[in-house]
């Protein structure tokens, strides 16, 4: 059995780094801060690289299939007996592989900040966040048990709160931060429920008892019926509300766009690669139960995918701002990960779509964080976002284009890039189980050529704008990780996923269906080909298209009016409807009652003062009276 | 009947021994140095209430007609200390130029107030309790009407003497029902003979009243506000604390022995009464501006407390009784204290005027605070043990509704004990009462009380020999 | 001299002290002194209960001492101390430790706010190391009174009315108390002579069915009227909002919690038969105060009202857990009175600091205070961060217990409301967030809060002890899980034995 | 022996006189005649006790001590208040009850 005791590092030095920054950042130079934080970064991508190598490759099989390994595992709080918080390692395929992503996207942001944050105020703090975010992602990813994955996945959405609103200044920042946080609050309310459920039913916590799928977890669990769906499926579908939140689908996606006021560096790492991926990750960990006992939750789960990339890659067609282009067709691209989990079934050939969704993760990441670095990298040399303000940047800026291209084509999904090898196989997957779903995702494969290479002619060609100060090409911090990132996004789509990452851990052969290849590259090259058409030169083409659906075209580029439905939500309903009159009912209706009896008391004090007349005569009267009173009623009514 | 048996009465003989003396001294004493008397005759009855707690024989004298005990002793020493507490703060008052030549006559009194008092306490007979009664009440009227230049002396005056005449006519009205359906007036025999027709129940609620109107339950209570408003704030004192324990003992005294027959009859009336006592007695005293006012009606409402531990009728509700008599002494004294002190340096009674007074004479306060927690009866003054026994009492009868209302109530008085509280400690006032220093014995009476308040509800052993003693009666 | 008489005897000392001090300046380093001493016998409290557990000492109550009181009603002091309230004595003598040090500026009659604030501290400390129902009684009044004077002399705004209502309303309290105090004396044992006060007795007989469906529920609104139950808990807003900071501090960390732990150890430790069959009604009310707090503290304006509904909230859930009645969810109620007593005294002294260098608390008045006073603002952070429940703080660590604990109950009813009660944290991250964002972030809106004076150094001591504390239960709650659970083993066993549901 | 007036003409007497001083306490204006109406209170008790005394029990003479007694007190309470009344005359100069009520409320 391979130590992997080591591991437990992994997590724990950004946490260090993290209370060494935050509590001492302020008294170092900025530089040694970032060079300590990036350095920290680095080690442990070189530790969970050794990891990977050791897990796939030297760790022995047990009848074909990869093993869980728990690394580590301490009781951090007793519940009851059987319930009870662990924190730990546990190492298997999709863990691992997350490992490596994490930490190598993150190392490359931590490179392209020490440039992209240089002379900023907070720059220490910047970093301190960072390290806290690659804490509680590396947390997150291995986890041993769902309520430490939940631990983590609060701890996630407070430091993408804090590196949001890291321009405290700006009041857009602000209310962006604060908006995303309520957002996947609430999601991570569904998420705690779910976990209640499931806890309540299969009286456990642990990844491995639950996920075991001749376990007892998935064999009782379509016991009691609760409103026609099974308790299991009940507490999936919960569960699956914590990731929709954290994975910006349909429902809770409006915070995204708005977390573009981040800075790009956290953008890149977190709304690109890592925060936003947890969902997948979470759906993926708890497959087996999905696949096995809740297949309405699966449903769920794909339908809400497709959706989720159909309608983003709508939006993103009519934006203007280049990270907010960004952000939707990362949105697009998580909805296709949740497509290929929902479609997927479980074990062998079956876990087509699993293994699918983790190569497209993979691949996703690398070349995402490298188009936010690239946008990072224009917008650092243009200082503006808009794309309307751009125009012939291939001149100034040569390794940001070359890099920016290669991202393109990649997303396209032309062939010897990644992004061809790992859509291929979600729209195999697509196509063998639900034909509907293949057709919203063949459309949303145009889209996304068609609006990711809008914005290449628009900001690398198109007109010549003169710009006021010449714009220069970024520093080498910021070009080396754009370069290593367009290497990776070459390169990984060769690795064979399906011997590494699949469903149940055992290998399964699979090769390229030229049958659907072929059209997905087709619907490619059209998408490219219209965006040449209409943005390569200076024409009023989109403008004219613009206005012909001018309705549609103006819904979209409102994101479909959400944004002003959560406001009025919040601000009509919660704020104006139940928060004040709570308020008022507090205030006017029990505080009064309260201040009543002693009104109350005050008044009958008032009106009897009369008795005390100083009339002596009146004394004796009422005197006599109640001795007569006292006696009539002793002698005769109360025995 | 050798003269020994006559030590019985050893505390009456004491005080009657005493008031003569006074008067005598006064004769003799040399005209310039006319205040000394006070100080004279506060030595003299403070030896007698030292000499009274010495163990005396016990057991009936006259054939029956006087009877002492243990706890009848008990009872007349509580009074004694109670008695000793009002001299002493009446020296400052004394010593105002009107009063100086009328010293003695208000001990002479007020000893024979005590000594009627004594004679109904130890009462075996209804001859003597009506004796006993009579004296302690016409001589407090011709007290509250003691202040000869000023209306409101006068007025309390007459209307006390006039409603006690009355209440004393219907209670003996009550007598002679009793007398006329029993035939005897002996405690014992009246106990034996008593049954439960309509016409001694009238009686017993005409005694009642009688009663009532000594201890001022509501709807016997309309004359206190005004006497106590009127009277020298001494004699308030006095008949709030001293006048109302003595009608108290002995309605305990006599419904224990004489009426255990119809219980269940004055237990109701005590339930209807306390109800209503505590209720109008804290209606009543939200609104007052006057302080001896004020503390007229936290004296009906105390009443209204102390009848739950007549309702017991148990062992316990004797001892919470006794108890709490004793702590409400010290804490009455000790309220009544501040107020005569004031009222003999600025002669100002109402509540406003003792805005702001923590700032000038921040020792005054304290003490008015403390006593007006012990009648609130919060700890970890005596009024909380004592509030708390005698719910205690009623509660082992069952009667855990009466304590509801009691306890309800307790929150209404605490109110507006802490609107003096408020007027002290917070309110502002740009002219606030001067500090003076009173004189020694005003101090003195200050510390007792103030060691009563204290004292007497942490040492358990004051509330132990209280229990062991009653229910000898 | 046993040691938990001394948790009484140190205050008493420190007060006359105070009292016999002539120069009043040394009056705050005398009380300081007093209670850190105080906080350090908490320390060595803790230690020496550890390890006579470790031990295997495993009877209920350790260091019992018994003296006889009123022999007549068989009242005794008696003390004693489990798990629970070795927790308790040390989340109050943090509080009150850090009270000081944030009243370090009083100006008007030094002498006499030290003096209430230590006596109040003097009442809750007698009230957690006491287990004879009287003297739990007598030290639960004490604490209550000097809370008039404290508001109504120092406080601020209708500081008279605020402080009238809060007397009366917790001594209502206490009033319903009483009577079910003495019913409970009444029906503690069949034989009439050997009735006694004493908690540990009285858990061994079981009290007649009539006598309980009587008294639970005066006892629980007695102690629910503290513990801000839903129609009771009128007297915070207006109680805190007007207090001085220490107070409020004193006041909603460590008084709100006899509320609840007087529910917990007298209504239902004692009473478990009518506790289980009442519950239900009082279920709903802590279920509306947990929400209704929540919603309240979204639209107020005042920060002093904000934490006050919310502190409504938290208690609410404190009264919620110990009524579900089973192992986790009482030792999640336990931790969420010491998680809540440190972090809503964490936020009192803050809003106090925050008030003394800007004198409003009008949260549109203030803004962008983050680059004006940052030590103050991030602990601020912090403090929210801890109250909306983040993992590793204590927030997180008390939520959880309960919710889990509150969804084992086997009647659906009950985890429907545990799901209603769940969504508060969404509730309370709302209003959290809109405090922090209008208060601290975002531009400076007022000129004159341009430049104002940082943490001076008894601020600093003040907050980073409650921090510190907050911090220390939300990474490590082992140690305070287990010391209250295996405390919590007797009860359970006991009204388990007696009902099984 | 007892061949004159059977004993209840004695009590309705006792009990008119009883009343009619309730009467005469609660209407006259006059303090002196309220006093006088308190005697007539006094008075028909002593007629109730002797009447009780000699009917029912005649050997025994506790009736007649009895209202010996209160004959005596009842002279007493007149004197003290006689005082008080010329003292009040003395300060409000008249003795018109409803005169005499400067406390109140």
């Amino acid at each position: 059995m391979i130590n992997f005791s080591y591991t437990i590092w992994i997590p724990l030095l950004p946490f260090l780094m993290f209370l060494l920054l935050g509590l001492a950042g302020h008294k170092l130079k900025p530089k040694l801060s970032g060079l300590l934080g990036t350095g920290g970064l680095g080690l442990i991508t070189i530790l969970s690289y050794v990891t990977a190598f050791k897990y796939f490759f030297t760790s022995e099989k047990v009848d074909g299939a990869y093993q869980k390994i728990i690394a580590s595992n301490f009781t951090w709080l007793q519940f009851t007996d059987k319930l009870h918080i662990d924190i730990g390692v546990l190492l298997d395929p999709i863990s691992v592989m997350m490992l490596v992503v994490i930490t190598t996207v993150s190392f490359m942001v931590h490179i392209y900040s020490l440039g992209y944050m240089k002379g900023e105020k907070g720059f220490e703090r910047f970093f301190a966040f960072l390290s806290l975010f690659s804490f509680s992602m590396l947390g997150l990813v291995l986890a041993t048990n769902i309520f430490q994955m939940y631990i983590f996945w609060e701890l996630v959405g407070v430091s993408s709160f804090l590196l949001i609103g890291f321009y405290y200044q700006k009041p857009s920042a602000v209310r962006a931060s604060k908006k995303a946080f309520i957002v996947t609050r609430f999601a991570d309310l569904g998420f705690l429920i779910g976990i209640l459920i499931l806890s309540f039913n299969t009286k456990t916590f642990d990844f491995i008892t639950l996920t075991d799928p001749m376990g007892t977890a998935i064999a009782q669990g379509g016991g009691i019926a609760f409103l026609g769906l099974s308790v299991m499926t009940w507490s999936m579908i919960f569960v699956f509300m914590g990731g929709v939140g954290k994975s910006a689908m349909f429902p809770f996606h409006i915070w995204l766009p708005d977390a573009m006021e981040g800075p790009t560096p956290v953008s890149a790492l977190i709304h690109a690669a890592t925060m936003v991926v947890a969902g997948v990750y979470l759906v993926a960990r708890m497959f087996p139960i999905y696949a096995l006992s809740a297949p309405v939750a699966l449903n769920v789960v794909a339908y809400v995918g497709a959706f989720s990339s159909l309608f983003a890659a709508v939006i993103a067609c009519t934006q203007t701002d280049i990270k907010r282009v960004l952000a939707y067709s990362t949105i697009s691209q998580i909805g296709y990960m949740m497509l290929a989990l929902g479609v997927s079934g479980y074990g062998g050939h079956e876990g087509l779509g699993y293994m699918a969704s983790m190569f497209h993760l993979f691949t996703h990441a690398m070349f995402k964080a490298l188009l936010f670095l690239g946008a990072g990298a224009i917008i650092h040399a243009v200082h503006s976002n808009y794309m309307t303000e751009m125009g012939g940047l291939r001149k100034y800026l040569p390794i940001t284009h070359i890099t920016f291209l290669i991202a393109c084509l990649t997303i396209a999904g032309i062939p010897p890039l990644s992004g061809f090898f790992s859509k291929d196989e979600i729209l195999a997957a697509a196509f063998h189980s639900n034909k509907l779903l293949f057709a919203v995702e063949y459309a949303v494969a145009g889209l996304t050529a068609f609006y990711m290479f809008r914005l290449y002619f628009s900001v690398f060609w198109g007109k010549d704008t003169h710009y006021s100060h010449e714009p220069h090409e970024a520093p080498a911090t910021m070009t080396i990780p754009l370069i290593i990132l367009a290497v990776g996004s070459v390169v990984t789509g060769f690795i064979p996923f399906n011997k590494l990452v699949t469903s149940d851990g055992k290998i399964f052969e699979s090769e390229l269906e030229l049958m659907i290849a072929i059209p997905s590259v087709l619907i490619g090259l059209l998408g490219i080909g219209i965006a040449y058409i209409m943005y390569r030169k200076e024409s009023a083409v989109p403008d004219k298209l613009a206005a012909t659906f001018k309705y549609s075209y103006k819904w979209a580029y409102n994101k479909f009016y959400m944004d002003e439905l959560y406001l009025f939500i919040t601000k009509k309903i919660i704020f104006r409807y139940i928060a004040e009159p709570v308020a008022w009912f507090d205030r006017h209706v029990v505080d009064a009652t309260m201040n009543a009896i002693a009104t109350v008391t005050q008044g009958v004090s008032y009106r009897i003062r009369g008795f005390q007349s100083g009339q002596l005569q009146k004394y004796a009267f009422v005197f006599i009276t109640g001795a007569i009173m006292l006696s009539i009623l002793f002698i005769y009514l109360w025995k | 009947m050798s003269l020994g048996t006559f030590l019985i009465m050893r505390h009456e003989l004491l005080l009657i021994a005493a008031a003569l003396i006074v008067l005598i001294a006064e004769i003799f004493w040399n005209p310039d140095k006319k205040s000394s008397i006070s100080l004279f005759s506060i030595i003299l009855f403070g030896v007698i209430t030292i000499i009274g707690f010495l163990p005396s024989p016990a057991g009936p004298l006259f054939g029956g007609m006087y009877v002492s005990s243990g706890t009848r002793l008990l009872m007349k020493n509580i009074l004694n200390i109670g008695a000793l507490i009002v001299f002493i703060q009446s020296v400052t008052w004394l010593k105002k130029e009107e009063n100086s030549e009328k010293i003695s006559e208000y001990f002479l009194l007020l000893i024979s107030t005590l000594v009627g008092m004594n004679f109904m306490i130890s009462a075996g007979h209804f001859l003597i309790f009506y004796i006993g009664i009579e004296l302690a009440t016409i001589p407090i009227a011709a007290l509250a009407a003691y202040d000869r230049y000023k209306n409101k002396s006068a007025e309390a005056g007459i209307k006390l003497i006039l409603t006690s005449a009355l209440s004393s006519g219907v209670m003996l009205y009550g007598l002679s029902m009793i007398y006329g359906t029993t035939g005897t007036m002996y405690f014992s025999e009246v106990a034996s003979l008593f049954g439960n027709t309509s016409l001694q129940i009238l009686g017993f609620i005409f005694f009642f009243a009688g009663m009532a109107f000594k201890i001022s339950i509501v709807p016997f209570h309309l004359w206190t506000a005004d006497v106590y408003e009127g009277s020298p704030v001494n004699i308030t004192s006095y008949l709030s604390v001293i006048s109302k324990g003595a009608a108290i003992f002995i309605l305990m005294i006599i419904l224990f022995k004489v009426f255990p027959i119809i219980m269940g009859t004055w237990q109701k009336t005590i339930f209807v009464t306390s109800v209503l006592t505590m209720t109008i007695g804290n209606l009543f005293a939200i609104r007052q501006q006057n302080l001896k006012r004020f503390l007229a009606f936290s004296s009906i409402s105390q009443a209204g407390y102390i009848l739950l531990g007549l309702i017991g009728g148990n062992q316990l509700g004797m001892a919470s009784v006794m108890y709490y008599i004793l702590v409400y002494i010290f804490s009455n004294l000790g309220a009544f204290g501040v107020v005569t002190a004031i009222s003999n340096a600025t002669g100002k009674e109402n509540i406003d005027d003792y805005n702001g007074l923590y700032q000038t004479n921040p020792k005054l306060s304290l003490i008015m605070t403390l006593a007006l927690f012990s009648l609130a009866g919060i700890p970890p003054v005596a009024g909380f043990f004592g509030k708390f026994f005698l719910f205690t009492a009623a509660a082992q009868q069952g009667f855990y509704l009466l304590v509801l209302i009691a306890v309800l109530n307790t929150i209404i008085s605490l109110f507006y004990y802490l609107l003096v509280v408020k007027a002290m400690f917070i309110s502002k006032n740009e002219n606030p009462i001067g500090s003076f220093r009173s004189d020694f014995s005003t101090r003195f009476a200050f510390g007792i009380c103030v060691a009563g308040i204290v004292v007497t509800g942490f040492a358990s052993v004051i509330f132990e020999a209280i229990k062991n003693l009653s229910f000898g009666v | 001299m046993d040691i938990l008489s001394l948790f009484v005897l140190i205050p008493v000392l420190t007060i006359t002290a105070i009292l016999l001090l002539k120069d009043t300046r040394q009056v705050r380093l005398v009380s300081a002194f007093g209670m850190g001493l105080q906080l350090l016998m908490a320390a060595v409290l803790v230690y020496l209960y550890l390890s006579a557990r470790h031990a295997g000492n495993i009877d209920e109550m350790l260091f019992v001492k018994d003296y006889l009181w009123f022999k007549s009603l068989n009242i005794h002091y008696a003390v004693g101390v489990d798990g629970i309230s070795v927790a308790m004595i040390s989340l109050t003598s943090l509080v009150v430790f850090a009270g000081i040090f944030a009243s370090w500026e009083v100006e008007i009659l030094k002498k006499e706010f030290f003096i209430s604030l230590i006596l109040l501290a003097t009442g809750v400390f007698g009230f957690f190391i006491s287990i004879d129902l009287f003297t739990m009684f007598m030290f639960y009044e004490l604490a209550v009174i000097p809370m008039y004077l404290l508001i109504g002399i120092w406080g601020s705004g209708p500081k008279e009315y605020s402080a009238m209502k809060l007397t009366l309303m917790l001594m209502g309290g206490s009033a319903l108390l009483l009577v079910g105090l003495l019913g409970i004396y009444f029906n503690s044992s069949p034989d009439k002579n050997q009735l006694t006060f004493n908690i540990l007795e009285i858990s061994k007989v079981v009290i007649p069915l009539p006598a309980q469906r009587m008294f639970f529920p005066l006892t629980f609104v007695g102690f629910g009227v503290l513990g801000a139950l839903f129609p009771f808990h009128t007297w915070s807003p207006d109680g805190h909002a007007s207090a001085p900071t220490a107070v409020s501090m004193l006041h909603a960390g460590v008084l709100m919690k006899l509320g609840g732990y007087g529910a917990f150890r007298v209504a239902i430790f004692l009473m478990p038969e009518a506790a289980h069959e009442l519950s239900w009604i009082f279920i709903i009310l802590t279920s509306i105060s947990v929400i209704y707090g929540a919603f309240g503290a979204i639209a107020q304006k005042d920060l002093k009202y904000i934490n006050a509904y919310s502190s409504v909230s938290h208690c609410g859930l404190v009264l919620f857990a110990v009524l579900m009645m089973n192992q986790t969810a009482m030792t999640g109620a336990i931790i969420q009175m010491i998680s809540h007593g440190l972090m809503t005294a964490l936020f009192f002294g803050l809003i106090g600091m925050v008030y003394g260098r800007t004198h409003t608390r009008m949260i549109s008045e203030m803004g962008g205070l983050m680059k004006v006073i940052p030590f103050l603002s991030v602990c601020y952070v912090i403090a929210g961060l801890a109250s909306l429940g983040l993992p590793g703080l204590s927030g997180f660590v008390a939520e959880m217990t309960i919710f889990v604990g509150a969804f084992q109950h086997p009647e659906l009813f009950y985890r429907i409301v545990t799901i209603i009660i769940v969504s508060s944290i969404v509730i309370t991250a709302v209003y959290i967030l809109r405090v922090i964002a209008i208060l601290l972030l975002g531009p400076t809106t007022n000129e004159h809060f341009e430049h104002l004076p940082d943490a001076k150094w008894f601020e600093k001591i003040s907050v980073i002890t409650l921090i510190g504390s907050v911090a220390a239960i939300g990474l490590a709650p082992f140690w305070l899980s287990t010391m209250i659970g295996t405390s919590m083993h007797p009860i359970i066993e006991r009204i388990l034995a007696l009902n099984p549901f | 022996m007892n061949s004159g007036i059977p004993i209840q003409y004695f009590l309705i007497l006792a009990t008119l006189m009883f009343f009619t001083g309730v009467y005469g306490f609660l209407t006259r204006r006059n303090l002196i005649t309220i006093l006088m109406s308190v005697e007539l209170i006094l008075n028909s008790v002593n007629i109730n006790f002797l009447a009780f005394n000699r009917y029912l029990y005649p050997h025994k003479l506790e009736g007649m001590f009895f209202s010996l007694f209160i004959i005596a007190v009842a002279a007493a309470e007149a004197a003290v208040a006689i005082a008080i009344i010329i003292n009040i005359y003395r300060r409000f100069a008249t003795i018109n009850v409803e005169e005499v009520n400067e406390m109140k409320f």
